[in-house]
């Protein structure tokens, strides 16, 4: 019953930061929504049993990327103004697209039959050191490919935000 | 809960997701709604992964993957985004008509 | 050994990777940078064509496939990294301090498109796709002007991150249907019975139709065609175009036993198909910007190539395997001279190639030779490559679907033909000639005489697209 | 020598000497000519060899394989194209020569005789193709190569704009060919035309009439287009804007004539398909009707033999469709000799005096070229079908075949076109010969020999061919027939009458050098305007072309660009300094592609 209660309020957490981050008009707010949402999902994650991705999640996810968002806003906008007159229209449309979109995916899914398992996998399988021997086996090219994606990225990053020289050319 | 649940929940996500990235004209917005989108694709993995599929380590390391590129797509558009603005920041009249011409 | 031997294009891309980050870090010269990207051009070749009839899984089974589909590709693309690199000889249009890195990034998505055509596996693909998309997400804001960069930067990466998070959302389905991530373990038998998994299949093919400038997720294309630096669209519509449509092959194969019974994703391609066609062709009659046509011109063809997929025979994979690499051509024989004329101007309409032939005459006459490809004339292989595409097609009954592309083939005729009234028969506004180093005059040459080739001897073209095609299917 | 080797030497000589003098001669014009003349030469003889030869079965050699599809190329060596290729190599021939006087002082003159060069490659290979794919990609060539030619002037924007509407207008009618040829590739699999044509086996066998007819129409669409036929035949004089040579080539004797080669190549399937040559019949005559008069009223001697030409080839159609293979075939080498005769004659002329006005280089003193001045003469009556000259035979074939068949009102038509043939034809020669005002003095000088040759050669052919009429028949194996003389009275009779007013308006002392059709104030507008069909297309098809376009445009202008605008004033206006996307289109497009996506993944769920 307990445990049924708590993974409702996840999903709360999920569904209400999800819609404060699609719908507010303030930045810092649809930033604080994508944390609750994130912090939500990795509830979940923990209650799917998997805790290392959940403190993943909590970690890289919230710990970093939602922060790194923050910092971009600081460095680019200015808190005080007030925010940009709502496009009602647009608004609509994109809420028309997304509740065909849910309609559809919602009806398929309830229509699917998936062959599920009778009772998850053992607790060895869902161990750390299981992925981390996945990791170095299994996926080892795909390792080795997101270390090298994050080396592009960064270097990506300082290139692209490094302030420009004034023009040699013109 | 059951997996149709989950999968449920996820197609929330994911549709809020599209709603910021579609209705917002702040890039940052943006941004976080396609970050909910991409999160709403993990729910879905971690939720296959409990339910469907016999050695569960590939849908957590699916997710963990995703984490990671999702922090270099980030970086990046956040780059991008200082870039603009700078550029707009220090804008002058001249500009907005090669701009607009 | 074994095992790197099979990996060694890609190794050897990685490896040069590094010594070009090192060339930047170093703050070596454009010139030597340039030379060394050239070089690792040449490497990444001459390993492509030792694997090229090579046979092997060089990591986990399932995980990774050389065969030879994918090394003939890979080979396309080592080619297309060497011409770009050749192409961006002084990349006036990118910002100064960025020139060190464009042939870093460019060999680095070059490595991911690798391995994107020869990924077997779901999570191997998918970072391969995001390998090879960052870098060129990060050389579109590379401007010179921050703002145009900045702008175009922003639409096509928000447009390809929105597009991969719908594949990823896809692929998920994919993994919950088979339970597994495996192609090998992907049956369709089972899976025709499961709408879930066509809704897995269509939003996966989704963000892979973003790559190629397909309907409809096109409309990325002209925007950034129109302002992205020149040598960037260069490897964007060329390099990435051939990744794409390998990977489209790849995917769309393992539908091939029964594919077309099943029938749902056939129609839908058969939609996509007809609509970018006729989109794309309706809207570059309006055009004046140069790289913008060209755009449009992009989601045209991809529409043609899209007609040959949709048949899901090995005929019609062979065709669009072999339009592929002719389009590389093609496609290239226009960018290059874009790139040679305006290499200061950010923007190329239609009036900056007028009286080109008195500017520069073999550059002007590798662009007519380029626009023959594009519209379709027979010493090219437009024309044969268009006729294998549609023939698939007929091949399948589909008569009015053919029907639909020839007289889109015939409107397109109209807008490069502006083009070549412009480069032959109007004035220049200035005299100043344009004279293409050796080494750019070689590659145009190599250019139009692949183009020439492959028109008028498709024989052996053909014959490697249907063994790399027989390699997908089997 | 084999066939294979003379009919290699007939093909590829041309494309050498083309890819020899494109690459290495670029500096030296004569040498460069001197070689496409030289394998001219080689092409006309080896030409001949075949013709002397006969008829062989076709070579055939595999291009292309793959599965159950195969691609060849090879030759067909039946009457039609020994005879047919005879001519293309003969008046090649006599053209290029006549072009060493005519282009001698022009700047590039190696890329001309270059183009030349590949043209015939392009027609020849054309005229011989075995398969219906090579036939195609060989009529785009030829299509290509006059489109270099026709604007080998590009400094002239009139040049520049005709060679654009050529290429257009054709390509509009390649569309249809193409069509048709894939229709073919879809229901037989098959482009092997002798099998195609077999009686018994062949394509009329294998489809329902219906579709037999929708293919031949398909494929008469191409031969409107190339071969200029009423809607698609204003390309043609506007064409004449490249130098003279080039349209005593492409617009007499080859490339126009490709279309009526088309049709004689594939006349049993047209035959099998009773309507559309009952559709060919009409345009055909039509066209004639239609070419005449406006050629009546127009003062410019090369548009004159340009309508002409175009009212010819609908006679050509127009015995092809009747059901006379012989009487088209007939029609269509007499026809190439003399109206490229005509129109060596015009240009010399044109060399000599400067001007494309036939009244002017009457009073400039047009008849003191002798030689030229016979030559259009004799041409001109060839044309008119002045007994016993080459068109006369030919012509009357026509008549017969139709009086034969039953197909009076076209009969009556083509009665209508053959006298105005011959009333602008000798208004032609007599607004030269007779001038309104003796030419003030004499400037002119004699014709070169190497222009003079050529004329005099083509002279003698369209005096002499005219009788070899039984040869020809006998070449496609026919036994030709012999008609009652009661037929060619009338025949003879309209021609009389035609240069008899041609003679009253025209030609006699004190003539009032106006066509009697100007009393007829309103069709004489009408003709003169060339029966406004230029201006329809401009309101009709241009028009649309154009809105379209200027829509697209405007939605550029006001949906994207717009946003450009939006994107840099907003920030101006209200200070936000946030960074926002680039104006709701983008956006836009991503929610309507989602969309799509939902729907096509309903429609697969509701399955």
């Amino acid at each position: 019953m307990l445990e049924q209660a708590v993974i409702y309020t996840f999903v709360a957490f999920v569904l209400i930061g999800g819609g404060l981050a699609a719908f507010s008009r303030q930045i810092l707010y649809a930033i604080i929504g994508l944390g609750i949402s994130l912090l939500g999902l990795a509830g979940l994650f923990l209650n799917l049993g998997s805790p290392f991705v959940a403190a993943m999640q909590v970690l890289i996810y919230i710990g970093g990327i939602t922060v790194a968002i923050v910092f971009a806003m600081m460095l680019s906008i200015a808190m005080s103004i007030r925010p940009p007159d709502p496009d009602a229209r647009k608004l609509g449309f994109a809420i028309a697209c997304a509740v065909i979109f849910f309609g559809a995916v919602a009806h398929l899914i309830r229509g699917a039959q998936f062959q599920q398992i009778a009772s998850p996998a053992s607790e060895k399988a869902w161990s750390v050191g299981a992925l981390g021997h996945a990791l170095l086996t299994h996926y080892n090219v795909v390792f080795e490919t997101l270390s090298l994606v994050l080396l592009l990225a960064i270097i990506g990053a300082i290139l692209i935000a490094r302030k420009a020289l004034p023009k040699e050319n013109s | 809960m059951t997996l149709e649940s989950y999968l449920l929940v996820g197609a929330a996500l994911f549709s809020l997701g599209l709603i910021g990235a579609l209705s917002h004209r702040n890039l940052i917005a943006v941004l976080i709604g396609i970050e909910l989108m991409m999160n709403a694709a993990s729910l879905n993995l971690m939720a296959f992964n409990r339910f469907v599929v016999t050695d569960p380590t590939t849908g957590q390391i699916f997710v963990l993957i995703i984490i990671g590129l999702a922090a270099a797509e980030v970086a990046i558009f956040l780059s991008i985004i200082l870039r603009i603005y700078r550029a707009y920041h220090d804008i002058d009249a001249e500009k907005l008509t090669k701009l607009s011409g | 050994m074994e095992n790197a031997i099979l990996f060694a294009p890609e190794l050897i891309c990685l490896l040069m990777g590094l010594v070009l980050f090192f060339c930047t870090v170093l703050n070596w010269s454009y010139r030597t940078t340039r030379g060394i990207a050239i070089a690792s051009g040449i490497a990444m070749i001459a390993a492509c064509l030792w694997t090229l009839s090579l046979e092997g899984e060089p990591f986990f089974p399932g995980i990774y496939a050389i065969d030879f589909f994918s090394q003939l590709i890979k080979t396309a693309l080592a080619v297309g990294f060497l011409f770009v690199v050749i192409a961006s000889a002084n990349p006036l249009t990118v910002d100064r301090n960025g020139w060190l890195e464009v042939p870093l990034f460019f060999i680095f998505s070059t490595l991911g498109m690798m391995m994107m055509v020869s990924a077997t596996e779901l999570l191997t693909l998918y970072v391969a796709m995001e390998l090879a998309a960052y870098p060129v997400y990060i050389v579109v804001a590379l401007h010179r002007n921050a703002d145009i960069g900045g702008e175009s930067a922003a639409k096509y990466t928000v447009q390809g991150m929105a597009a991969s998070a719908i594949s990823l959302y896809g692929m998920s389905f994919l993994f919950g249907t088979f339970g597994s991530t495996y192609f090998s373990d992907i049956s369709i038998p089972h899976a025709a019975t499961q709408p879930i998994f066509y809704l897995g299949l269509l939003l996966t093919l989704a963000g892979f139709f973003f790559k190629l400038g397909a309907f409809p997720f096109h409309f990325w294309a002209p925007d950034t065609y129109e302002t992205a630096p020149h040598p960037v669209i260069t490897f964007i519509a060329t390099v990435s175009k051939v990744a794409a449509i390998g990977i489209l092959c790849r995917l769309l194969s393992l539908a091939m036993p029964g594919g077309w019974e099943s029938g749902h994703a056939q129609t839908a391609l058969m939609w996509a198909s007809v609509i970018a066609m006729s989109l794309g062709n309706l809207a570059a009659l309006a055009q004046k910007d140069l790289k913008r046509l060209l755009g449009y011109s992009t989601v045209a063809h991809a529409g043609y190539v899209l007609l040959a997929l949709q048949t899901f025979a090995e005929w019609g994979l062979t065709a669009a395997l072999f339009y592929a690499i002719g389009y590389f051509a093609m496609s290239f024989a226009c960018f290059l001279v874009i790139c040679e004329i305006g290499r200061s101007e950010d923007r190329i309409t239609i009036d900056s190639v007028s009286g080109l032939y008195k500017r520069a005459p073999f550059l002007s006459f590798t662009l007519l030779i380029g626009l023959f490809g594009l519209i379709g004339l027979p010493p090219t292989v437009g024309f044969v490559g268009k006729w294998f595409l549609f023939s698939a097609a007929l091949q399948r009954g589909q008569f009015y679907l053919v029907l639909i592309a020839a007289i889109n083939a015939a409107v397109a005729l109209y807008y490069y033909l502006l083009i070549i009234r412009q480069l032959y028969w109007v004035e220049p506004a200035t005299q100043n000639t344009i004279k293409p180093t050796p080494l750019i005059a070689v590659t145009a040459m190599a250019t139009i005489i692949l183009v020439i080739a492959m028109g008028t001897l498709p024989g052996p073209f053909w014959d490697l697209a249907a063994r790399a095609a027989r390699a997908l299917i089997s | 020598m084999d066939t294979l080797t003379l009919i290699l030497l007939t093909t590829i000589s041309p494309l050498a000497c083309f890819i020899i003098a494109i690459i290495f001669l670029v500096q030296q014009p004569r040498a460069a000519q001197g070689l496409v003349l030289f394998g001219s030469a080689v092409s006309l003889l080896s030409a001949i060899g075949l013709l002397a030869q006969g008829p062989v079965e076709p070579l055939r050699f595999l291009w292309f394989q793959s599965g159950a599809i195969q691609l060849q190329f090879g030759f067909i060596l039946d009457g039609p194209s020994l005879m047919f290729g005879v001519v293309v190599a003969f008046i090649t021939a006599c053209i290029m020569l006549y072009s060493i006087g005519y282009m001698a002082h022009d700047p590039s003159k190696t890329r001309y005789f270059a183009m030349l060069s590949f043209f015939a490659w392009s027609m020849l290979s054309f005229v011989y193709a075995v398969d219906l794919l090579q036939s195609f990609i060989f009529w785009e060539l030829v299509g290509l190569s006059s489109f270099f030619l026709i604007g080998f002037w590009f400094e002239k924007p009139e040049a520049a704009g005709a060679a654009r509407k050529a290429f257009l207008m054709t390509r509009v009618g390649d569309v249809g060919l193409f069509i048709g040829i894939l229709l073919i590739l879809q229901l037989v699999s098959n482009f092997d035309i002798p099998s195609l044509l077999d009686p018994q086996t062949g394509l009329s066998t294998q489809v329902s009439p219906g579709i037999l007819n929708a293919i031949t129409l398909l494929i008469f669409i191409g031969i409107m287009g190339k071969s200029a036929q009423f809607p698609l035949h204003t390309w043609l004089p506007d064409a004449m804007e490249g130098p003279t040579p080039v349209s005593a080539l492409l617009h007499s004797a080859t490339m126009v004539a490709a279309g009526v080669f088309l049709m004689i190549r594939l006349h049993p399937l047209f035959m099998a398909a009773q309507d559309t040559a009952l559709i060919v019949l009409s345009i055909a005559t039509f066209t004639a009707i239609l070419a005449s008069t406006i050629a009546m009223v127009d003062t410019d001697i090369k548009k004159v033999l340009a309508y002409s030409s175009i009212s010819q080839l609908g006679f050509m159609l127009m015995a092809l469709a009747a059901g006379s293979l012989f009487a088209g075939v007939f029609h269509l080498i007499t026809h190439a000799v003399f109206k490229a005769l005509l129109f060596l004659c015009s240009g010399i002329y044109i060399h000599a005096y400067h001007t494309n006005s036939m009244a002017e280089i009457g009073r400039s003193g047009g008849r003191r070229l002798k030689a030229t001045t016979i030559g259009l003469i004799i041409g001109g009556a060839a044309l008119s079908g002045v007994p016993p000259l080459a068109g006369f035979w030919s012509k009357e074939e026509i008549f017969a075949q139709l009086g034969h068949n039953g197909f009076n009102i076209y009969m009556a038509g083509a009665f209508l076109a053959a006298f105005l043939t011959a009333y602008y034809t000798f208004r032609m020669i007599f607004l030269i010969t007779k001038p309104d005002q003796a030419p003030a003095s004499d400037h002119s000088h004699p014709e070169p020999l190497n222009m003079k040759a050529p004329v005099l050669i083509l002279t003698l052919g369209a005096i002499a061919l005219g009788f070899f009429g039984s040869n020809i028949a006998h070449g496609l194996g026919l036994i030709p027939q012999h008609h009652s003389v009661i037929l060619m009275i009338p025949t003879v009779g309209v021609v009389i009458l035609g240069i008899l007013i041609a003679y009253l308006d025209y030609g006699r002392d004190n003539a009032p050098r106006t066509g009697f059709i100007s009393k007829i104030a309103p069709l004489n507008t009408l003709f003169t305007n060339k029966w406004y069909i230029d201006e329809v297309y401009r309101v009709t098809i241009v028009a649309i072309t154009h809105a379209l376009s200027r829509i697209l445009h405007w939605i550029e202008n006001h949906v994207l660009d717009g946003n450009y605008d939006r994107f840099g004033l907003g920030i101006l206006r209200t200070g936000v300094k946030s960074t926002r996307i680039q104006g709701g289109w983008m956006q836009l497009y991503l929610g309507w592609a989602i969309i799509l996506l939902a729907v096509v993944a309903l429609y697969l769920g509701l399955q």
